[in-house]
């Protein structure tokens, strides 16, 4: 999948002209695009075109295995050895709902961090950024710039600068 | 009782894995080392307890005793069951014992003291110094002084023949217990000088003017059975006891009815009574003579009068002399230090015309038992003092007394005790005494040596050791010592080769003279097992002397303007200081004012608010002797003018130096670095106090009516008290409490119930209908489908068969549980003791007690009442250990299953599971368990004590009352080893065998004929304490049964 | 006060990660000195039993349990602020929810050793999980205090899991603008994170799960923290209000806290000043305000029906709790935490920094005291008049309590120099974003 | 489209039954004690110097030299085996019995006995190592466990191959989990015997009044905790 990346990328300094660059660049049907952004913002989310993230089925998987797990534990354990107390009920129901809420949360936020992670993992390769050092040492990402990467074949470059150039990013690179 | 004792001697101390140590800390476990024994005694098994029966030698009561012994060492006192007079059980003072026997302030080596130097010499030299000093004073026709533990049987005799070959001299039998001038009542009543059999079990009414006779007035076990016996109730009736002092202790919180008295009333108030008697001419027994007699003799005693002087109501006296009238089912008692004034004599005497007036003598009153009870007189030891001031005595011998400190200061007996050239001590113990002695030569504890004792007429109590000599001892016995001297100072006639023989010639005597048909050989082996050989009394009957008449019975005093100083006895402390440095005399609450490790002072609130004290305040005390501090230990059971004080404090107790922040600044760290073991004074001795008074007719010590003033320091004492120690509570504000003597009430939570003799079985119907309407919210049985919960063997065998498993049986055959029946219980603490004893509780001391770290499994609840009808205090005793519950709340809350429900019913408490969290001691609605907050220390060697069946719990343990679960463990192991179940009766759990008014019956609920489901079935009396919580407590508590004027 | 932007948040927040000035290094030592004798308390408890902690007979949990109580409840605010404001989108959170939350996972770090310091045998604390073991002896699932093991472990793994996902954007922004050595130590917990569209997808939705779960978990641990107490049949423990009342409780202290924490943080980072708004500290007061009520009903209540059920030993305890031996907790928590909030409904007090400061000082001695009050006098008072104590304070329990400052501030200071106290990412989200046509779209 | 989704992604659910399958394999699959303690296995030439010199036991006896060449079965020495929760040491004049004849037939043996007699006039005990030790806290009952027919080898190993024993020669560790092995498992048991075929090194006989009380098939130990830890 890391494979050779080409494309182009550029830096803005307005998030309006970045949306713009965008819409532009998804109207012109180049999909492969990863934006940068300080934050999150929901202008660039719609530019985009409004994905949606599949973190929350990882965290349902989880919660089940969580109350699964709980409900195990509980009836084996007490099983296992049996041991009467103040009369209680060997197995009873009421223990098993506040341990089977805390293993619930405890597998589900595990899943969800997992999740989290392999998707990222997921999109990013699938959408390559630039390997360049200038890209890679780029350092106002995460300040005050707003960035785009088009991974692109080499004839199409000149037209997505255009387009860069258009909406007036600060920098436009072109990799190969 | 399984018995077993040849070859004893053998018994070396090595005990087969003495595992009792501590649950593990951390840290791997060291390589333990096993002793195998050298010769094993006959019949010995490894692992099993051997059972010696013994005579114990704490008083004279000489009770029979069945010493437990583990591996060959004595590791629990129980009274032995065969004996007629303690009928199996011993006072708080002979559980005890175990603690002098392994105790760390015994002797160690002969020593010889020379200008003040202890210089360790073997026993080769000390034999021989004072052998050659023997032989000096025989020679010089000097004279010995013999200062003894008073004792009964073949002993005083070699002693006397002894003292009489060595040139002469004096045997003195110290014993502080005011017991002569009973003797001497009954010389000039009857002429006949002996202390008689009091049968109180056979009385309906008792009076008792002050004696302590559950505490240690003649032999308390003795009389406490006969007590119960007497005042328990049965078949709708019960019998009635009436208090006539200046003060309640134990005993006098007894009573059905506490008659207030100021001291040295109590003799006017019998004469009162009997002239009432009199003059009611129903005292049809009485020869005319003998009534104007006696009319005319009382003659000064109308109760108009006493009612005057003694402040106790004159209707109320001809009530009670009605009430006495039973002819000859009732009795009247005094005597013990309460009465011991300058007219004691006179007080037994009239006590005497009371009970020969209603009849009582021969029938309540039986001579003929002739109790050997009391020592010498202070009379002698006056003359002795003298004789040691003047150079009489060439030579003292003291043996296992301690008058340095049990007699006061102005008797001029530590100052004689100087003057006398050479003084020898044979006592057991390092005490005051002994180490003034120039020699001291120590003798073996009673449980190592053989003796014999004569309680009472007809009782040949035989005393053998129990186990070989305690090995950080080097001791040798009393009466070997007394034969090897004679021998060394070449004295004739003392063939015998030790003293076990000299006893063995000394029985076949006795064998002969009893006309016993079995051989000697087979009369021994029986006394040995049986612990004597007994045979009932024969009466003799009592006539009245022409002597009574020429009495002249005292006005009583008039109002002195100090206040009267009682130095009273308890079943902890009496004022021979014996016991006063065994730590677990001290940790055990005193049963009335539940304070630990110290001295007090009883003041009457009235008196206190008088004189501006407040409970807990250090207030000194000053008579014309001396001056001491103490706490004020304020309330209603004492007359306004008397204030009273424990006898027997005051000695060096050897205890750890655990480290307390007490008064010190809570930042300070405080660190222990080691552990060692101190002596420190415990308390005060009252005797410092006292002055050397005798009563003039019989020569006993006056403990009572020394004139003392009080008053505040300013400041807190440090006094511990067990009954929770802040009990500031609404019902009493504190602005009408000026004394600070609070709200000891149980403040209606029903621990202890009671119900009025006559209406109780309405009572309990009214009850049960309370019970009933409970039921609709609980139920308290739980098969009734009403229930929460299935029962437990149901949810046990469900389980199971979802587990697919074994198949474990709940509560089959057995399920335990307990009746205390409260009706009996007279709160002495004697269960506590033998708790203390059986299960190796640590003694915490002072410092731990006071900040709730005490760890007695069973204490005795005392609650105050005031009887709201006649305004009178009422005290209540209930005996509290975890209650087993089948709900129990400390069971769910435990983490790691430490605590669990065991088969048998039992909370079963898993010391090496527990993690300590602590939380099953929070959500135990009785607050029965204890937390190791340390591991404790057994100063060395009394770790020898411990019992390896139960092991020692170390830091960071939960702990609590297991039903001596030890016990039945064992005992059902013998029976299945039998091929049968366990027979009711055969587990008594150690406050069961301890308890002198049997008011612990434990056993098999699940046995329809066990006694414990035929109390179940047949009483109406029975309750569980806070059934509201529906615990489901297996400790079923039976009411107490109070007499109308009692609150019901 | 200049404007903020994009960039100079940034350069606020990195400026407080400077190397460490004097004032940082005296208050450490302080901090470490407390910690360390803290330290030797406990190593002197672990060697001769809980010998010399006041805990006693009858009051067998004391401060221990009350710190614990209590860190627990400091450890709710920043899992509150950052999860369940932020799923109502309140608005002052933004500035304050990073340190906060830094708080949260330190006051439950904290918390979590009080159980451990609270066992008698503290070296066997592994029995009381599940694992398989050769004893073949399982743990009791009916012991409330079980529930509390996988609560408070669960709550610990969920809000330390918080704090790193909500560190990461920002731990990328220090790296960014951070070079050499610092660059490096900060792009390995970074996590090659630069801000794409993916990663703020996932991240942003993971983020929504996170605070969707941890919000019902904020109310079960200290639910489950209550029912330690209220399982358990003791008049004052016994109670059905208490995991309600546990929560605004915990609630109220931690809001507490957090104006305790960041009032200082305020005046030591300058450039904070303007981040951290008078407006948000406003906020939490207010929130200080509503717990504050929710607390003072509780106690009503809880008084109200002792009295007028009339149960004799709840009546009796909650006559003992005012007028007992142990009075002078109960009347010091009363005036902190019912009547010093009330100041707080003036808007002049409100806004005064010293005022708020002052007030948060003695909302969080109000609600330690509430806990002891709770855990302390319930045991001193129970069924068995004979069985009544008190409870004493002890040098063992005094420095650890002291030490457990300590470790929570050691903490603190170490995280506000070495992590953006300041969630950088969220603050921007807040500003209005650069744009070129400012009325555009 | 999340139906899509899941049918996608529908592998994700195998970690469900994976994670439970591990979470049944550790809870059934209970750890096996005697595989987990059980000290390195037993190496039938171990001799003495091959025992740890703190176990290194005062007087060099060997239970080999007594139960290979004096044929002497267990319980003629540990005479308490079968009346009382301690097996017992034999008794130091048990030890002389024998040894005031057997002198021993090689210099070594007659060295050990040597120093055993030494022991005769000082009235003293030897003060042996205890290898076979459980902790404090457990009162465990030989009675119980001879009575119902366990072979001395059953928990003791092999003695008689052994000169010295050590925590090496032992077969088990003696840990709880071990106990409890058999505790819940149980074993077929005749009239309260177990029925395996066992070596009798042991001599007496089974107590028969407590055999009766005993059902037929599976005897259990106790798993009341009480039955040792008091």
């Amino acid at each position: 999948m890391m494979s050779k990346f080409s494309g182009v990328w550029a830096t803005f300094e307005y998030l309006d002209d970045t949306c713009a660059a965008i819409k532009e660049l998804k109207s012109e049907n180049f999909d492969q695009i990863t934006t940068h952004t300080p934050c999150p913002r929901h202008e660039i989310d719609h530019a985009l075109g409004s994905p949606q993230s599949r973190v929350p089925f990882v965290t349902v998987i989880g919660s089940f295995i969580g109350f699964a797990l709980a409900l195990l534990i509980t009836t084996k354990m007490a099983l296992d050895w049996i041991l009467p107390v103040s009369a209680k009920p060997i197995l009873s129901v009421p223990i098993v709902v506040p341990i089977a809420f805390e293993l619930t949360v405890l597998l589900s936020i595990y899943f969800t961090m997992g999740g989290m992670l392999l998707l990222i993992l997921k999109d990013t390769f699938k959408h390559q950024v630039p390997k360049s050092s200038q890209y890679k040492e780029y350092d106002r990402f995460m300040r005050d710039r707003f960035g785009i990467v088009v991974e692109c074949q080499e004839g199409d470059f000149q037209k997505i600068e255009n387009i860069f150039k258009k909406h007036q990013a600060e920098e436009v690179n072109l990799e190969k | 009782m399984k018995s077993n004792i040849s070859r004893r001697n053998f018994l070396k101390m090595s005990a087969v894995g003495g595992a009792t140590l501590a649950v593990a800390g951390c840290g791997s476990d060291p390589i333990e080392t096993l002793f195998p024994l050298h010769t094993p005694p006959y019949g010995y098994v490894s692992g099993d307890s051997i059972h010696f029966a013994t005579t114990c030698q704490e008083c004279t009561a000489a009770c029979g005793l069945v010493i437990r012994t583990r591996e060959g060492r004595a590791i629990k006192a129980e009274g032995n069951p065969d004996h007629p007079i303690n009928e199996g059980r011993i006072c708080l003072q002979g559980q005890s014992i175990l603690q002098a026997l392994y105790s760390p302030a015994r002797a160690t080596y002969p020593s010889q003291i020379t200008n003040k130097k202890s210089q360790i010499i073997s026993w080769d030299k000390g034999k021989q110094l004072l052998a050659d000093k023997l032989k000096e004073v025989k020679d010089k026709k000097g004279e010995i002084l013999y200062l003894g533990s008073p004792r009964t049987g073949t002993f005083p005799t070699l002693l006397k023949q002894w003292i009489n070959g060595m040139g002469g001299g004096t045997v003195l039998e110290l014993d502080m217990k005011p017991v002569n001038s009973l003797k001497h009542a009954n010389r000039i009543m009857f002429g006949k000088q002996e202390v008689p059999h009091f049968a109180l079990d056979k009385a309906e009414v008792l009076i008792n003017f002050g004696a302590d006779f559950l505490e240690t007035w003649l032999n308390p076990v003795q009389m406490t059975k006969n007590y119960t016996r007497m005042h328990k109730f049965q078949d709708g009736k019960k019998g009635r006891y009436i208090h006539i002092a200046p003060h309640i202790s134990l005993t006098g919180t007894n009573a059905d009815e506490w008659l207030s008295c100021p001291v040295g009333h109590e003799t006017s108030i019998a004469l009162a009574i009997s002239r009432i008697l009199l003059n009611k001419d129903t005292a049809g027994h009485l020869t005319i003579n003998e009534k104007q007699e006696l009319k005319e003799l009382l003659s000064d005693f109308s109760e108009e009068k006493i009612a005057q002087t003694s402040g106790i109501d004159k209707d109320v006296l001809i009530k009670l002399a009605h009430n006495f009238d039973r002819n000859g089912r009732s009795l009247a008692i005094a005597g013990g230090n309460c009465n011991a004034g300058e007219d004691t004599t006179l007080l037994q005497i009239a006590v005497n015309i009371l009970n020969y007036v209603a009849g009582n003598i021969d029938k309540t009153v039986v001579f003929g038992a002739d109790y050997n009870f009391g020592g010498a007189n202070i009379a002698d030891l006056e003359t002795a003092v003298k004789g040691m001031q003047e150079g009489r005595y060439q030579l003292v011998i003291i043996e296992n007394v301690n008058p340095v400190f049990t007699l006061p200061e102005n008797s001029g007996f530590k100052k004689a005790l100087k003057a006398v050239p050479f003084v020898v001590s044979f006592s057991t113990e390092n005490d005051e005494t002994s180490e003034l002695a120039n020699l001291h030569l120590p003798t073996s504890h009673f449980l190592e040596s053989w003796g014999d004792g004569k309680p009472r007429d007809g009782v040949y109590a035989l005393q053998q050791p129990v186990m070989a000599k305690v090995p950080a001892f080097d001791t040798m016995e009393l009466g070997n010592l007394i034969l090897e001297l004679a021998t060394l100072a070449g004295l004739d006639g003392f063939k015998s080769k030790d003293f076990h023989t000299y006893l063995k010639t000394a029985w076949k005597k006795l064998h002969q003279n009893l006309g016993i048909s079995s051989p000697f050989d087979k009369f021994w082996k029986q006394s040995r097992q049986k612990g004597g050989y007994f045979q009932k009394f024969t009466h003799s009957i009592a006539t009245l002397k022409d002597e009574v008449y020429k009495l002249k019975f005292l006005q009583p005093p008039a109002k002195a303007a100090g206040l009267s100083l009682l130095a009273v006895n308890s079943n902890l402390h009496n004022a021979n200081a014996k016991g006063a440095n065994r730590t677990w005399l001290m940790e055990i609450p005193h049963p009335v004012t539940q304070v630990v490790w110290d001295s007090w002072v009883e003041l009457h609130p009235d008196t206190a608010v008088r004189l501006g004290i407040r409970h807990g305040d250090l207030v000194e005390i000053t008579s014309t002797n001396g001056k001491v501090n103490a706490a004020a230990w304020i309330f209603y059971g004492i007359d306004k003018n008397t204030v009273a004080m424990p006898a027997g404090m005051g000695r060096k107790v050897a205890f750890p130096n655990y480290k307390s922040s007490h008064g010190r600044s809570k930042l300070l760290p405080v660190v222990e670095m080691d552990l060692k073991i101190e002596e420190k004074t415990v308390g005060i001795n009252v005797m410092d106090l006292l002055s050397w008074r005798k009563d003039t007719l019989s020569g006993d010590f006056v403990f009572a009516g020394e004139n003392v003033e009080i008053k505040p320091t300013g400041e807190k004492a440090y006094l511990v008290t067990m009954d929770g120690q802040n009990r500031k509570d609404i019902a009493v504000p504190d602005i009408e409490d000026q004394a600070g003597f609070g709200d000891r009430s149980q403040k209606n939570r029903g621990f202890v119930q009671t119900m009025a003799l006559g209406h109780y079985e309405k009572g309990h119907e009214e009850d049960l209908k309370k019970h009933h309407l409970r039921k609709r919210y609980y139920t308290l049985n739980r098969k009734d489908k009403t229930s929460f919960y299935d029962p437990i063997d149901v949810n046990v065998s469900k389980a199971v068969k979802r587990a697919g498993k074994e198949t474990p049986v709940y509560n089959d055959p057995y399920k335990w549980e307990m009746f205390i029946d409260l009706d009996r219980c007279i709160g002495c603490s004697a269960c506590v003791a033998a708790c203390y004893a059986e299960n190796n509780i640590p003694v915490v001391g002072k410092d731990r007690a006071n900040v709730g770290r005490e760890m007695s499994w069973i204490r005795i609840e005392r609650y105050f009442e005031t009887n709201k009808q006649t305004g009178q205090l009422e005290t209540y005793y209930t005996p509290q250990m975890c209650q087993q519950c089948d709900n129990a709340g400390c069971e769910p809350v435990c983490p790691v299953y430490a605590t669990y429900q065991n088969p048998d019913g039992l909370n079963a408490m898993v010391y090496n599971r527990c993690v300590g969290t602590r939380y099953c001691s929070n959500n135990c609605v009785y607050k029965q368990r204890r937390f190791n907050w340390r591991s404790y220390k057994f100063p060395e060697p009394l770790q020898m004590q411990l019992n390896p069946a139960v092991s020692v719990r170390s830091k960071g343990v939960m702990e609590k009352c297991t039903f001596c679960h030890h016990r039945i463990k064992e005992i059902k192991d013998q029976a299945k080893d039998k091929g049968r179940n366990v027979i009711d009766g055969e587990i008594q759990t150690a406050c069961q065998q301890a308890c002198p008014a049997d008011a612990i019956v434990f056993g098999n609920i699940l046995d329809k004929n066990s006694k414990t489901s035929q109390i179940k079935k047949k009483t109406k009396r029975n309750y569980k304490q806070l059934p509201g919580l529906n615990f489901q407590p297996a400790i079923t508590y039976l009411k107490k049964v109070n007499h109308n004027n009692r609150k019901a | 006060m200049s404007q903020l932007t994009y960039g100079n948040i940034n350069d606020k927040v990195v400026k407080s990660m400077e190397p460490p000035g004097r004032s940082w290094m005296v208050s450490m030592l302080m901090i470490l000195g407390a910690l360390s004798m803290g330290m030797f308390a406990w190593a002197v408890q672990i060697e001769h039993g809980l010998e010399w902690s006041g805990i006693n007979h009858p009051i067998a949990w004391g401060v221990y349990i009350t710190n614990f109580v209590f860190w627990i409840g400091i450890g709710h605010a920043g899992t509150l602020i950052s999860a369940v404001l932020y799923l109502v989108r309140a608005p002052f959170r933004n500035s304050i929810y990073r340190a906060s939350e830094a708080m949260t996972v330190f006051a439950v770090m904290t918390a979590g050793l009080f159980p451990l310091i609270h066992l008698g045998r503290a070296w066997y604390a592994y029995w009381l999980l599940p694992y398989p073991n050769q004893r073949e002896l399982w743990i009791n699932f009916k012991s409330p205090l079980l529930w509390d093991v996988f609560a408070i472990s669960t709550y610990m793994s969920v809000s330390i899991a918080f704090f790193i996902l909500g560190l990461i954007p920002d731990l990328a922004t220090v790296r960014d603008e951070s070079k050499g050595l610092k660059r490096l130590f900060y792009s390995i917990p970074a996590l090659c994170f630069r801000g794409t569209n993916h990663q703020w997808l996932h991240y942003m939705r993971g983020y929504l799960i996170f605070a969707a779960i941890a919000t019902p978990l904020v109310f079960s641990v200290h639910s489950i923290v209550s029912w330690d107490f209220a399982m358990s049949s003791l008049p004052g423990w016994h109670s059905t209000i208490f995991a309600p009342y546990f929560v605004a409780g915990a609630i109220f202290s931690g809001c507490g806290m957090v104006l305790t924490i960041m009032i200082p943080l305020r005046v030591a980072f300058p450039g904070f000043k303007e981040i951290i708004k008078l407006k948000d500290l406003e906020g939490m007061a207010k929130l200080i305000i509503f717990t504050s009520l929710i607390v003072t009903y509780a106690y009503a209540v809880e008084f109200f029906i002792a009295y007028y059920s009339g149960a004799q030993f709840e009546r009796a305890l909650f006559w003992f709790r005012p007028f007992g031996e142990m009075q002078g907790f109960f009347w010091v928590m009363v005036t902190c935490n019912c009547i010093v909030p009330i100041f707080l409904f003036s808007k002049k007090v409100r806004t005064s920094i010293p005022a708020l400061f002052v007030i948060s000082l003695l909302v969080n001695v109000g609600m330690w005291l509430e806990r002891f009050v709770i855990v302390g006098t319930s045991l001193a008072h129970e069924f068995v008049p004979f069985a009544w104590g008190t409870y004493q304070f002890e040098w063992v329990e005094i420095w650890i309590t002291i030490g457990s400052f300590g470790f929570f501030f050691m903490w603190f200071f170490i995280f506000v120099k070495i992590m953006p106290s300041i969630a950088i990412a969220e603050m921007k989200e807040t500003l209005t974003p650069p744009f070129r046509r400012k009325n555009d779209e | 489209m999340k139906n899509q989704f899941i049918k996608k992604h529908v592998y994700f659910l195998l970690i469900i039954p994976l994670v439970i399958l591990y979470s049944v394999i550790s809870l059934a699959n209970k750890p096996d004690p005697s595989a987990e303690n059980t000290p390195p296995a037993q190496d039938t030439t171990v001799t003495e110097n091959t025992v740890p010199p703190e176990f290194v036991q005062p007087v060099e006896f060997s239970h080999k030299t007594h139960i290979e060449k004096g044929e002497i079965p267990c319980e003629f020495c540990h005479i308490y085996a079968r009346r009382s929760v301690n097996s017992g040491a034999p008794t130091m004049a048990s030890c002389f019995g024998c040894h005031s004849v057997v002198k021993g037939s090689d210099e070594k043996l007659q060295a050990a006995i040597k120093k055993l007699l030494e022991f005769k006039p000082t009235g003293k005990s030897i003060p042996w190592k205890k290898i076979h030790d459980v902790p404090d806290f457990v009162h465990f009952s030989h009675k119980r466990h001879v009575q119902v027919g366990f072979d001395c080898t059953e928990c003791h190993g092999e003695i008689s191959t052994h000169d010295a024993l050590s925590p090496l020669t032992m077969i088990t560790d003696l840990s709880m989990g071990w106990c409890m092995k058999c505790h819940t498992e149980g074993r077929q048991a005749f009239r309260g015997e177990i029925v395996e075929s066992i070596r009798k090194t042991r001599g007496g006989k089974i107590v028969k009044q407590a055999a009766a009380q005993q059902p037929d098939g599976i005897l259990l130990g106790s798993k009341d905790c009480y039955t040792c830890h008091k």
